[in-house]
């Protein structure tokens, strides 16, 4: 299989709740694919699993044909897999620029370019700032920055490292038709510049119809329908779609 | 913060620190304080207060005596107190405070081994007699033995480990107990206490049949009890004079257990705490003194009585007084505020407090035990109505 | 008689003297969601004023819980109030903070009734059963412990304790729902303090009264609460009952010096098997 | 460009140092000097917790392991086995340093609480263990150890007051130059950003565990340095040095100075210790100003002194700049 990250026959239990029945899902390179299930459908935990944040119980993760089942979640984020979450959690002491700098250190990508910090770190990070529509506020704490704002520094952090692969937890929730206008055209262009893949998560088919170049949906921890965005429609229960044909959705989950 | 205004700020923070540790403006020349200035050092804060505030009442006892008798060498005897906080940095500084700020010709104290450890070396270093009036651990004395010429300042008017072993087997042995048990705390001068108890007793064929040390912190009084019990000793000696001590008595008696207990003192000579305690089985308490042992006993119990409102445990609130009075016997006997004159009058003469009269061994050890001629010790046993003296007998 | 019976019974005892602190604390951490240090100082002031009342003449239990009880329920409310709520933010603050309550608190007392040791007469053991004994306190600190978790676990889980449940979850949603979340904290920090100063009016026959007679209690309750898991308040019950009978049993049968380093032992070993404590459901462990 | 956390403390704490330097000559007395002497290594102590209390947000209510651990080397290794007191002080530094990566791989896999009580329960447990552990001395029909304690041998005859004094000055000194690198440092960033969201550290290609035991390794050294200096000055280890007490003081004195801050904590101590001990208050006095400082500055400034004036200072700055940005 030539595809850049694999999640192959993943199965998770929390307790007596099977949340994964043995889910595959396949991303190539340059890929956009989208996820989508309903609430509760297991797409977060299936997340967790490719970003490393939890082990599943039976399955592997391969990324660019290497086992990574084994990985933490930083070691994946410094070979290239990252994410952005749900609900970002700042670091509440620490400035935009600083946080963004964390991660930028901790990329062995960025280190080995720049050799302990010389001026090219700090052009990378400005040039990091700049791309994400930070840089004004790269002073800010943090922690008081607006939701949109929230989700470029979750771009930011999650594109610092070079990625070939970044995972989108429901990338336009809470967010204003503007914010995600633009979050959605950032994402556009890192996925046209650099050719990275994307996983997108949403339970909104508008946003996966949108940008995606496939999608699988999932339900109660089985993929149950897999193929073009345009066909999701049909697949879709209407009360689905026509619930995310709201535009700005809140849905926070 | 702004940079002035930082600056400002930290400014402001080490003027108060200079000016709180400034010593208060004793530029004049260090002229010969008018009174003659004794320290008392002791714990008067924190888990230890109960037995360093008892001390300071002693002590203030003694000097207030003195006082009444026209003073020492036609001087006031005036008290200067330092809180020794149970740690051995603290009262290390503290007597280094009572010495170099205070002034004082000599130190009372400390109260725990560790403390006193520290104030040996703070009062040694400066030249200064330490009279140690309760600290039992032989390392105490031992330096003036191994070193003279440096520790021969250190005096100790207190029972040392062995001299209180030696008491207690005396003690034992005319009750005619052939096996004992020991519980103490799992603490060094428990273990030591415990040792020497057994070397002194084996003199006497008297056996240990159960010996345990409960934790110190958390310590688990029911199971120790109970084993203890079940050991069936002819007697059970309970090592440790703190607050464990009496719960450790309400463990035992609870459980239905009636084998004669002989504590080393302490919480369980106090009388308030003793009538709180079932007396189903002897309750035997090791002290100095006590009403009656002798005329001087009867005299000081019944003025500390009147003057602090409850009666002594015969202990650290018992040996302070002698520590004092010995010292300031020692300065009236050398005729001079002298420190040389004063330490060779402690080490030739004799001595008349509470517990008996103190003469000093070459190691500057008050003799007690059982070969003294009054210095021995005495023993209790609680009963309905009071103490009775039981050990010596008469 | 059997020693072992003995052992095991007085360490279940032990272990109920242990969630009786236990209780407070965990409900102060839940609902109040501060790590209160100050909750054995309410301990000592339970154990005082039974020792004021029995010193009195007036030695009745009933009396010396209710009188506990009332004079911690105000100082409980006057410490929530005046210092626990405003700083609540930060929780690291409010448990040093708390702790200079307590040191506050212990130099009062001995300025009140003196640094000297005291003790209230112990009462005879509640019956021998088969050379037994049923020591009072253990009998008392049982039923009462086994109460008083009851009563919150019930409280918990019926309409009547919606308001207190819905706190511990989420402040927002009860604010926004109409209550008085301010109110209700204050009310449950006194109540959690009355708690404490109830064992301690009930444990003050068992044990010696002294000004720092709260701070083992505390270390120990606060051992039990955060290995429990903070979740359940059963497991606070079992886990302190657990760790009672390791600790007398271990005293027993090994040494028992080294019974309070076995119980912080099995602790330590606890949170390497289990990171979140005894609570944690599943494999929740990541990596 | 420099983040601006930490701004420009040292050209102040220089000033500071200045006065401290003086002092001496203002013609303290031994006593004082003592004390003052005590308080430095205490402000070392503090500082220490604050790297891994404050900085790396690891809540450890057991430091006083650390400081205990090389307390106690030096006091067996030069008592017991002879060593000369430097050899014993580097051995006691790299135990103690032992014991943080020991603690730290312990408590890397834990959270929050569970840390305040991993770290407490091994407190607690030296604590115990060295106050039932006594130790055969050669010397006399005594034992070494437990809560008597046993001699730390300096063998250095001519050590003085006025040595010790400008010997930890200069150690507090060197230590809070250190800590201030460490704050300031790229890892000092990524303990900051840990502390805040483990998992947007996690996220962030942040290795936790591995920067969690660094946090605890760091710390404890510079605990075990104080330790070292405080028993050559006081020439005595005893089991105290283990005590949940002592580790509580390093935690209030961070609280009071202000968590995560490494300058609040070290002012706090350089400042209280030597109110409390150095002023001759009467012991009564003494416990209730502790208690009342403690209540009132905690009261009043919740993140410490330094940690609240600094957020005050931060949301100035952010109200001088609402123009840009969203």
């Amino acid at each position: 299989m030539s595809d850049l990250l694999l999640a192959d026959r993943i199965t998770k239990s929390f307790g007596t709740n099977r949340v994964l029945r043995g889910v595959t899902i396949g991303i190539g390179r340059g890929e956009v694919v989208g996820l989508f299930g309903p609430n509760g459908s297991g797409k977060t935990t299936l997340a967790n699993i490719i970003t490393g944040l939890t082990r599943p119980d039976k399955g592997r993760i391969l990324f660019e044909g290497k086992d990574v089942t084994g990985m933490s979640m930083d070691a994946r984020f410094r070979a290239g897999i990252a994410r952005t979450f749900q609900i970002p959690d700042p670091y509440p002491s620490l400035t935009v620029v600083e946080s963004v700098r964390v991660a930028l250190l901790c990329s062995e990508a960025g280190r080995k370019e720049t050799e302990g910090k010389g001026p090219g770190f700090q052009e990378n990070l400005d040039s990091l700032l700049v791309r994400t529509g930070l840089f004004a506020q790269r002073f800010w704490p943090a922690a008081k920055l607006s939701q949109g704002c929230l989700r470029r520094l979750e771009f930011a952090r999650a594109i610092s490292c070079r990625p070939k692969f970044i995972l989108l937890d429901e990338v336009s929730s809470a967010l204003s038709a503007r914010d995600e206008a633009e979050l959605v055209a950032l994402m556009r262009s890192l996925h046209r510049e650099e050719d990275i893949s994307f996983l997108l998560i949403s339970h909104n088919p508008l946003i996966l119809e949108e940008l995606c170049d496939r999608v699988v949906a999932i339900e109660d921890g089985r993929v149950f329908w897999e193929g073009k965005p345009g066909d999701l429609a049909k697949y879709v229960p209407t009360s689905h779609h026509a619930h995310g044909d709201e535009g700005g959705n809140h849905e926070g989950g | 913060m702004s940079g002035p205004l930082r600056f400002r700020f930290l400014a402001f923070v080490f003027a108060a620190i200079s000016l709180a540790c400034a010593p208060p403006a004793s530029a004049e020349p260090p002229a010969p304080h008018p009174n003659l200035r004794i320290g008392i050092l002791a714990p008067l804060s924190g888990p230890f207060a109960s037995g360093g505030s008892s001390f300071l009442e002693a002590a203030t006892l003694a000097v207030e005596r003195a006082n009444e008798g026209g003073g020492i060498l036609g001087r006031r005897v005036e008290l200067v107190v330092a809180d020794s906080q149970g740690r051995v940095e603290t009262a290390k500084s503290e007597a280094m405070r009572l010495i170099s700020r205070e002034k004082v010709f000599g130190i009372v104290g400390a109260y725990l081994s560790e403390e006193t450890i520290g104030a040996i070396e703070a009062a040694t270093a400066a030249r200064r007699i330490l009279v140690v009036p309760v600290a039992a651990t032989a390392e105490i004395t031992d330096g003036v033995r191994r070193d003279y010429p440096r520790y021969r300042y250190v005096f100790r008017v207190s029972y040392s480990i062995p001299q209180w072993a030696a008491m207690m087997a005396e003690f034992l042995r005319q009750k005619q107990a052939r096996t004992y048990a020991f519980v103490g705390a799992g603490i060094r001068w428990n273990r030591e206490l415990a040792g020497a108890l057994k070397t002194a007793l084996s003199v006497h064929n008297i056996v240990p049949v159960y010996e345990a040390f409960y934790s110190p912190r958390n310590p688990a009084f029911e199971p120790v009890a109970v084993a203890a019990a079940a050991a069936a000793p002819d007697f059970l000696v309970l090592g440790d004079p703190g607050k464990n001590s009496v719960v450790f008595v309400k463990r035992i008696r609870e459980g239905g257990s009636k084998v004669p207990i002989l504590s080393v003192g302490g919480s369980l000579g106090d009388a308030r705490v003793a009538a709180s305690l079932p007396l189903t089985g002897p309750l035997y308490v090791q002290a100095a003194a006590w009403k009656g042992t002798s005329e001087a006993a009867t005299r000081y119990v019944a003025a500390f009585e009147k003057r602090f409102g409850y009666a002594p445990v015969g202990y650290s609130d018992t040996l302070p007084h002698d520590a004092m009075t010995v010292l300031l016997s020692a300065i009236r006997a050398a005729g001079r505020q002298d420190t040389d004159s004063v330490i060779s009058a402690l080490e030739k003469g004799a001595f008349p407090g509470v517990a008996g009269t103190y003469r000093f061994d070459a190691a500057h050890q008050a003799a007690w035990g059982p070969g003294s001629p009054d210095l021995h010790g005495t023993v209790i046993q609680w009963e309905k109505d009071g103490a009775r003296i039981v050990f010596p007998r008469r | 008689m059997n020693p072992l019976a003995q052992v095991l019974v007085d360490g279940i005892f032990t272990g109920a003297s242990y969630a009786l602190m236990a209780a407070g604390l965990a409900l102060i951490l839940g609902v109040v969601k501060v790590v209160n240090l100050s909750h054995g100082a309410f301990f000592t002031l339970g154990a005082y004023v039974a020792y004021v009342l029995e010193s009195r003449g007036l030695g009745n239990p009933l009396a010396a819980v209710l009188m506990a009880a009332v004079i911690a329920f105000a100082f409980g409310v006057f410490l929530c109030k005046s210092f626990i709520n405003p700083v609540r933010s930060h929780p690291f603050s409010v448990a040093v903070g708390s702790l200079g309550f307590a040191i506050l608190f212990e130099q009062a007392a001995q300025m009140l009734w003196g640094p000297h040791t005291l003790s209230i007469d112990l009462g005879a053991p509640v019956a021998v059963v088969d050379g037994v004994t049923l020591r009072r306190w253990g009998v008392i600190s049982f039923l009462v412990s086994l109460g008083l978790l009851g009563g919150l676990s019930l409280l918990l889980s019926r309409p009547w304790g919606l308001p207190l449940k819905l706190i511990a979850e989420d402040e927002e949603i009860a604010g926004s729902v109409g209550m008085d979340v301010e109110k209700i904290r204050y009310l449950t920090f006194g109540a959690a303090s009355s708690v404490a100063a109830i064992a301690g009016a009930l444990l003050a026959p068992a044990a010696t009264i002294t000004p720092t007679m709260g701070r083992v209690p505390l270390i120990l309750s606060l051992i039990v609460v955060i290995a429990s898991g903070m979740e359940k308040v059963w497991n606070i019950f079992f886990l302190a009952v657990g760790l009672g009978l390791l600790s007398n049993v271990s005293a027993y049968l090994f040494a028992p010096h080294w019974s309070y380093v076995l119980l912080l032992a099995v602790i330590c070993l606890l949170l390497v098997f289990r990171p979140k404590g005894l609570a944690a459901a599943g494999p929740a462990r990541d990596y | 460009m420099k983040p601006p956390r930490f701004g420009k403390i040292p050209g102040v704490l220089v000033a500071g140092a200045g006065i401290l330097l003086l002092l001496p000559l203002a013609g303290l007395d031994v006593f004082l000097l003592d004390v003052l002497t005590i308080g430095f290594l205490t402000a070392v102590y503090a500082g220490s917790w604050d790297i891994v209390g404050g900085l790396a947000g690891q809540i450890s209510l057991g430091h006083a392991l650390f400081f205990g651990t090389a307390t106690y080397s030096c006091a067996l290794l030069t008592s017991l086995l002879g060593w000369p007191f430097p050899l014993a002080a580097g051995a006691a530094l790299l135990l103690s340093t032992a014991a943080g990566a020991a603690v730290g791989t312990l408590s890397a896999p834990l959270k929050g609480p569970f840390v305040a009580l991993l770290t407490l329960a091994l407190g607690e447990a030296a604590h115990e263990f060295f106050l039932g552990q006594t130790f055969f001395s050669p010397r006399g029909a005594y034992s070494w150890g437990g809560e008597g304690g046993i001699p730390v041998l300096l063998g250095i005859p001519w050590f003085s007051p006025w040595i010790a004094y400008y010997a930890a000055l200069a150690f507090l000194l060197l230590c809070t130059w250190i800590m201030l690198r460490i704050a300031r440092s790229e890892t000092g960033l990524i303990w900051t950003a840990l502390s805040g969201s483990e998992l947007s550290a996690r996220a962030s290609g942040v290795d936790i565990r591995r920067h969690k035991r660094l946090a605890f390794v760091a710390a404890a050294a510079l605990a075990g340095a104080a330790g070292v200096g405080f028993a050559a000055c006081v020439g005595r280890a005893t089991a105290d040095d283990f005590s949940l007490e002592l580790s509580f003081q390093a935690a209030t004195f961070a609280a009071v100075g202000g968590r995560g801050t490494i300058v609040g904590p070290i002012l706090a101590a350089l400042l209280f210790y030597p109110l409390l001990q150095g002023t001759g208050i009467p012991p009564a006095g003494r416990v209730l100003l502790y208690a009342l400082v403690l209540l009132f500055t905690l009261r009043f400034f919740p993140a410490g002194v330094a940690g609240t004036l600094r957020e005050r200072a931060r949301a100035r700055r952010m109200a001088g700049r609402k123009g840009d940005g969203r």
